[in-house]
């Protein structure tokens, strides 16, 4: 467990000014990147979600309702359903200079991957509802093809894409986007990666789309409460425009299934 | 920053060892593990004690106790080991066949079968198999109950039953665990102080404060919620007395102080005589303060 | 190497005792209160932290007698190299494992059949006699928690260096690598529960290290056994004491 | 696994709807803190910590360290959570592991954001020796609420942490370091910028500041704020379904909590030191 | 091996016998089972048979870099595979009782054993296994396999690990400048390590809460007895291990009277491993001269050596094809006994179709002046014997 998290202690946020000179953002900073959006890539699954965010590239698998795989010893209350999930990192997703350090080929799960799928499965607790599947496991597939940025709010929006399409009762889609507040004080929404290392902070903030409630915030780096609060409120502006071309997205594969029904 | 705040957080330094200066133990003799245990002959060895070779030697340590020719050393601290007759209070922690298994905190498991338990509708009503699908229905897991002992098998293993009215679930109250010598064994569990809080005080350690139902009548769960809503400004002074209980015999088990009516009102009239708000009734220096006084209650 | 000298011309070792003297031994008990019986033992600078969880219940297996687990770790600041002391490499796992045989005797395990006790070993600070201390601080936890045994169990250890024996060794003692023995015994009786020998001594050495290992475990048990009985009389004064007052109210 | 009846956890959120806890401390409102420092005399800076019935145990050690990959920092900080044994009988293993992943990720990030040792007196050889601060956390008894009291604890060994004094020779271009071996040759470290969490449950409806290991098992929700001195924000993680408009009503709470939090441990370990 | 766990009539009646003074298997309570060793054609390979229960132990030379903390000293590891193969019931006896992890807790303790007798000892030098102080010394790895458990395994595995380590041989090194010349077994003779002592571990078994202790406790009286109590002596009459794990309690000056009893014995093991060794060599001297021996030690292989039997089969084998390309270019002094380093870099060899002096001609190569320090790596096949200009 022990790790040299000091690798870039301190400066972590410091500007990589070399980066920062060469890179220009070409879109607004309040504009996420291109999202392509897709449903039922893996045909094994129950159901599953593909997005991209600009380069970011993430699929999530669900399998399930179905009885648990496996119960870890111990008694445990399986009235309620639960939520398991597995999260992996393509080897080939890693940039540059960290690919050589962190993709050894043949490692178990990381801990970068066991906490990406903590927090998954705790983004999607108290969204999906547990008390219609007694009994059973909900289980999460994730693969993060590729990642520019913004990871965890791909794997959310491709979560809840992948859980609307195996039919499993959900109180509401869930939006998520992350914002980085760079050394000038912007926020840039949907930060790729070179905008997430330059950055003063980075939250990532996930909601469900109809209620006025958060579901998850994360937030990295040193801010003021003032500046803090105003991410918050731009991410949730931009989140909520998100989920709704998501919902419209879904509405669409809808009535494209339903048409050969109609037909035939 | 205003008053309130600047009490909220409170930080000390770690208490040393409390020192209770001993009394003298008097007519009673302390052993540890090993030691010979001064007997005239002819004697009936009991709990905690053994021979070996010639002696009779101590398995625990403790306070001697005779009782005609019976030598028993009772440990000062324990597991709780149980007696027949004796009411505890339990928390169903698994349920297999036609049983429930209750953690009363003792070396294992108490078992409760569905035959020892009151179903509604008839005493003496078969058990069918719709009751073992219901079982759930009666105690789930997590769930307390008060229950009694009916009977201990050759193993030690407790069994139990709730076949009276007095025992069942627990509800609308607080759980706290204590260390099971404290209670003393008494033929009255169920308690109501004069504070107007009710206690179950279980042979096991385990106490349950209480509210007593009977308030709010035998209405559907769901209005009983609502009601208790309704009630809530009323209900704040009951549920803080409910919490001093609590607290008192959290100080009572931190120090080592038997526990019975009498002694957690003590505390509760102390902490309430001293103005003492109840969330700081846990901080370490009025702990320590209010242990002091009592102590010195009794030397007057 | 040169070694600086470990007694110097008066008789004293490196840190001012006798050779016939153990550190100061402190220890408390009842420190952890969610656990059954936990001791906070102080041998000089060894600080070793033994917990007793049980006799609890065993699940799904059939045992005639209680089963006893042990687990031993050492903190990773314990020593002065920063060294990861993990509960799963060979020399924890030798130490569990010997310290579980020394304790599965003496428990009167009969008495809690399908039920097990857990003993957690946590090293705090290592200087010297790790094993020592860690067999007193899991006698005093199982007496705090009141499992019956036969007998108390005391461990003290004992080496021979420039001509001379001494006994409760410190770090510094214990790396010179001469002959050294860490006793355990059953107090009462003074029979020998468990004993490690590290390096060769000859039979007249061995001979007399246990003699002095014997004696320190003697001291050892004053020291453990009037802590419990001071222990235990504030206890049990406190309970009779309030308990008096309360049938008088 | 900690449990928890139904009635229980009624009673439980009942209570909360009035504005009390159960161990009749407010919404807002720590358990009370014990404190203790230079416990273990081998290591560099120590403390051990009782929050209410959870307890920690830090130590810290000094070393000198090569600078990894091109770095500036004056200071490597590495932090290990590890929970003893009896801590851990409760726990599952992997579970476990998790567990205390997620611990030290939230710390290092805390402490890498508010770059807590930005000191020009730590400053060795920069690019090529540095600090190394290697904090281990040994978790002694859970009781609810790790992430503060880990926090806590670590902010208060670290302010007791000794750091040699250390020469610096050059010769031939390349550098040597001599430690002062004088004992009273140390400076303490400056720890004012060093961060706090503090953390809330989700219980029903409100938060409830420091949960104990009851209302952690009751809640649906968690929110953790690392706060430093002047308010400041250095990490926040927060999962279940919150309201947007409470979060801001609590962190003007967390500022002014967090700022009494660090001057009461601050003036613990001053008169822990003086006496 | 026994067929099935022991019924508690089994086991009253091993009590019994014992108490009466004579034991199961007809000893004497005092009487330890049979030692034989059979040492491998192999140096460093020994079977070990202590009654029925049988070890296997070879030891391999590495070079590796040395500690920190003692730059100029070679060291020796142990490595215990208990695996289920060597007792089949006793494994599941483990799963009965839910002890599975006693396998592993009883390897430790022999390694653990092991490690104290051999390494805190200094029963082997460890200085003289240095090659270059900081950068190369030898690592010598003893892997002790338990083929048969039938009873007292830590005896037998610290005898099978003391014969292996007197048994073989690393390969001579010369150190000419910065360079590293490993001698293959055609250049020089192998040299045998520096045996400073033999401790011999002898183990006792306590009976009758711990009235009684018989030495060398045989399986059934294992699952009896209430404790083991080991003592490794040496011939000069040092107590080099003393170890009592917990289990019933003995009075004290029962163990001085154990010490003699072990002492005893193990003067006796010693003059038997001494003379297995010397049996060996002058075996070998004949082998030497009748090199193949394949067929021979085939046959020779009783059934219930299949598993060992199958591993020494294919390594005599390999052994062979090499040989067989050698044989007419190399003049070979000692075939029936390579270490298993000296093997590796032989097949290399012939894989790579050198020949001695196509070696030597080929190490006047131009580069070789601006080439490195050779590092050697018997292994690896790198190490082949390089001479200067």
């Amino acid at each position: 467990m022990e790790r040299r998290i000091s690798q870039r202690y301190g400066p972590f946020f410091e500007p990589i000014h070399s980066l920062e000179r060469e890179y220009q953002r070409t879109r607004p900073n309040n504009a996420p990147r291109s999202l392509v959006l897709n449903t039922g890539t893996v045909v094994d699954a129950a159901g599953s979600g593909y997005v991209e965010l600009g380069k970011t590239k993430v699929i999530v698998a669900v399998q399930g309702p179905r009885p648990p795989i496996r119960i870890r010893g111990g008694v445990e209350n399986t009235m309620n359903g639960r939520i398991t999930c597995e999260v992996v990192k393509s080897s080939f997703c890693y940039y540059s200079y960290e690919s050589t350090r962190m993709a050894n080929v043949g490692r178990g799960v990381s801990e970068e991957e066991r906490l990406l799928s903590t927090r998954l499965v705790r983004v999607f607790e108290p969204i999906v509802i547990l008390d219609k599947y007694p009994k059973c496991s909900i289980d999460l597939y994730v693969v993060i093809l590729e990642d520019d940025g913004s990871a965890f709010a791909a794997m959310t929006l491709a979560t809840s894409l992948a859980l609307a399409d195996a039919s499993i009762e959900i109180i509401s889609v869930v939006s998520s986007v992350t914002v980085a507040i760079s050394t000038k004080q912007e926020y840039l929404v949907d930060p790729d990666r070179t905008e997430s290392e330059c950055a003063v902070g980075l939250i990532t903030v996930s909601l469900p789309l109809h209620a006025a409630q958060l579901c998850e915030i994360q937030h990295t780096g040193k801010l003021s409460i003032q500046v803090w609060l105003s991410a918050v409120q731009l991410a949730v502006e931009v989140a909520q425009t998100i989920g709704n071309s998501m919902c419209q997205f879904l509405l669409q594969e809808m009535e494209k299934n339903e048409t050969p029904s109609l037909c035939s | 920053m205003d008053k309130d705040d600047d009490t909220s957080i409170f930080v000390s330094p770690f208490e040393q060892e409390a020192v209770v200066t001993p009394s003298i133990v008097k007519s009673s003799q302390f052993v540890a593990p090993g030691d010979d245990i001064l007997s005239q002959e002819s004697v009936v060895r009991g709990h905690g004690t053994m021979v070996q070779g010639t002696r009779l030697t101590s398995t625990v340590a403790g306070i001697v106790e005779r009782v005609n020719k019976l030598v028993a050393v009772l440990p000062i601290r324990a597991r709780y080991s149980a007696e027949v007759g004796d009411v505890i209070v339990g928390r169903i922690r698994d349920i297999v066949s036609r049983r429930w298994k209750v953690d009363v905190n003792s070396r294992q498991d108490a078992v409760l079968l569905l035959s020892a338990v009151n179903l509604p509708g008839g005493v003496q009503r078969r058990r069918t198999y719709e009751d073992e699908l219901k079982m759930r229905e009666f105690f789930d897991q997590d769930d307390l109950i008060s229950a009694e002992v009916q009977e201990l098998k050759q193993d030690g293993l407790i069994m139990l039953h709730t076949r009276s009215l007095k025992y069942g679930k627990l509800e609308n109250g607080i759980f706290i665990s204590v260390t099971p010598q404290l209670v003393k064994r008494s033929k009255k569990h169920f308690h109501r102080l004069s504070c107007g809080v009710h206690i179950i005080l279980g042979d096991n350690g385990y106490v349950w404060i209480y509210v007593d139902d009977a308030a709010y009548g035998e209405d559907e769960e769901e209005a009983n919620f609502s009601k208790r809503r309704e009630n809530d400004k009323s209900n704040l002074e009951q549920r803080l007395s409910l919490i001093r209980v609590r607290n008192s015999i959290c100080i009572l088990d931190l120090y080592f102080l038997s526990i019975q009516p009498e002694t957690i009102m003590l505390i509760y009239e102390e902490t309430i005589r001293r103005n003492i708000p109840v969330q700081h009734m846990l901080r370490p220096d009025i702990i320590n303060d209010i242990y002091r006084t009592v102590k010195n209650t009794k030397e007057m | 190497m040169p070694r600086e000298e470990l007694i110097s011309p008066d008789g004293l070792r490196t840190d001012g005792r006798r050779p016939l003297e153990i550190r100061k031994v402190t220890c408390r008990m009842g420190i952890l209160p969610r656990a059954d019986g936990s001791c906070h033992l102080e041998m000089g600078n060894t600080i070793v932290l033994a917990t007793v969880y049980g006799p609890r219940e065993l699940s799904s297996r059939q045992s005639s007698c209680g089963i006893i687990r042990c687990e031993y770790s050492m903190a990773s600041f314990a020593s002065t190299d920063r060294r990861r002391g993990k509960r799963s490499d060979r020399n924890s796992v030798e130490m569990a494992s010997s310290i579980k045989k020394t304790f599965e005797n003496v428990l009167l395990t009969d008495l809690f059949p399908k039920s097990r006790v857990d003993i957690f070993i946590q090293v705090l600070q290592a200087d010297g006699s790790e094993r020592s201390a860690a067999i007193n601080a899991v006698t005093i936890a199982m007496v705090n928690a009141g499992i019956p045994m036969k007998d108390l169990i005391v461990s003290c250890s004992a080496g021979y260096m420039e001509n001379t024996t001494v006994m409760d060794l410190n770090h510094v003692e214990m790396i010179t690598r001469g002959p050294q023995l860490t006793l355990a015994i059953y107090a009462s009786t003074e029979r020998m529960a468990t004993a490690h020998l590290e390096s060769k001594a000859s039979f007249e050495i061995f001979e007399n290290l246990i003699a002095i290992a014997k004696k320190g475990c003697l001291q050892m048990f004053d020291v453990m056994h009037s802590s419990i009985e001071r222990y235990s009389l504030n206890l049990i004064a406190s309970r009779d004491h309030i308990a008096t007052f309360g049938s008088r109210a | 696994m900690y449990a928890v009846s139904k009635a229980e956890k009624a009673y439980l959120l009942d209570t909360i709807e009035t504005g009390t806890r159960l161990d009749g401390r407010q919404l807002f409102e720590y358990r009370p803190i014990s404190l203790q420092v230079g416990v273990l005399p081998s290591a560099s800076g120590s403390s051990r910590l009782r929050l209410g019935e959870t307890e920690v145990l830090v130590g810290v050690k000094v070393e000198v360290g090569d600078v990894v990959e091109s770095s500036n920092d004056n200071v490597q900080l590495l932090f290990t959570v590890e929970c003893s044994g009896s801590a851990s009988a409760d726990f599952l293993g992997r579970e476990a592991e998790s567990w205390s992943s997620e611990l030290q990720n939230a710390l290092e990030s805390a402490y890498r954001a508010a770059n807590v040792f930005d000191d020009e007196r730590l400053s060795l050889v920069p690019g090529k020796f540095c600090w190394l601060f290697k904090v281990d956390i040994l978790v002694l008894d859970t009781g609810g609420n790790m992430m503060d009291a880990i926090s806590m604890a670590t902010r208060t060994a670290l302010s007791t942490t000794l750091v040699p004094r250390v020469h610096i020779v050059q010769s031939e271009g390349s550098f040597e370091l001599e430690i002062d071996d004088n004992p009273d040759a140390c400076d303490t470290l400056k720890v004012e910028k060093a961060p706090t969490f503090l953390t809330f449950s989700l219980i029903g409806n409100h938060f409830v500041l420091d949960p104990s290991i009851q209302e952690e098992t009751c809640a649906r929700g968690k929110l953790s704020v690392a706060v430093d001195a002047n308010g400041d924000i250095c990490h926040v993680y927060s999962f279940g379904l919150l309201d947007a408009v409470e979060l801001s009503r609590l962190l003007t709470i967390i500022k002014k909590t967090g700022k009494v939090l660090l001057n009461r441990l601050d003036e613990c370990v001053k008169n822990g030191e003086s006496s | 091996m026994r067929d099935e766990p022991l019924s508690l009539l089994e086991k009253n009646f091993a009590l019994e016998a014992l108490q009466a003074g004579i034991r199961v298997d007809g000893r004497k309570i005092d009487e330890a089972r049979l030692v034989n060793f059979e040492f491998g054609s192999q140096y460093g390979t020994v079977t070990v048979r202590l009654g029925k229960t049988k070890v296997f132990s070879s030891a391999i030379a590495e070079v590796v870099e040395p500690t920190i903390d003692r730059p100029a000293e070679g060291f020796v590891t142990f490595s215990v595979d208990l695996s289920p193969m060597a007792s089949e019931n006793l494994m599941l006896e483990y799963l009965y009782s839910g002890r599975t992890s006693s396998t592993l807790e009883e390897a430790a303790e022999i390694v653990r054993f092991l490690q104290q007798i051999i390494r805190e000892n200094q029963a082997i030098d460890t200085e003289t296994l240095c090659i270059v102080a900081g950068v190369q010394v030898w690592a010598i790895r003893v892997d002790i396999h338990v083929l048969d458990h039938c009873g007292n395994v830590l005896d037998a595995c610290c005898m099978a690990a003391v014969a292996s380590l007197l048994h073989m041989r690393k390969p001579v090194v010369t150190v000419v400048g910065k360079d590293v010349f490993i001698h293959g077994i055609d250049e020089r003779e192998p040299v045998p390590l520096t045996v400073h002592h033999l401790p011999i571990s002898v183990s006792f078994g306590i009976f009758l809460d711990g009235d009684l202790i018989a030495i060398d406790p045989s399986i059934q009286e294992e699952s009896v007895m209430e404790g083991t109590l080991s003592i490794a002596v040496n011939a000069h009459k040092e107590i080099c291990a003393f170890r009592k794990a917990g289990g019933a309690s003995i009075e004290t000056s029962l163990i001085f009277k154990n010490a003699s009893y072990a002492y005893l014995r193990a003067t006796e093991v010693t003059v038997q491993l001494e003379k297995a060794l010397k049996d060996t060599y002058s075996r070998n001297a004949v082998a030497s001269v009748k090199p193949l021996q394949v067929e021979t030690t085939k046959k020779s292989f009783p059934l219930n050596e299949q598993v060992q039997g199958v591993t020494t089969v294919w390594k005599q084998v390999a052994k062979q094809s090499a040989l067989e390309d050698k044989e007419k270019t190399v003049d070979q002094p000692n075939i029936t006994s390579v270490t298993n380093a000296e093997m590796e870099i032989f097949i290399d060899d012939s894989e790579e179709s050198y020949t001695k002096s196509d070696e030597l001609s080929a190490s006047t190569d131009s580069d070789e002046e601006t080439a490195p320090a050779v590092i050697a790596r018997p292994r690896g096949g790198k190490g082949r014997p390089k001479s200067k200009k």
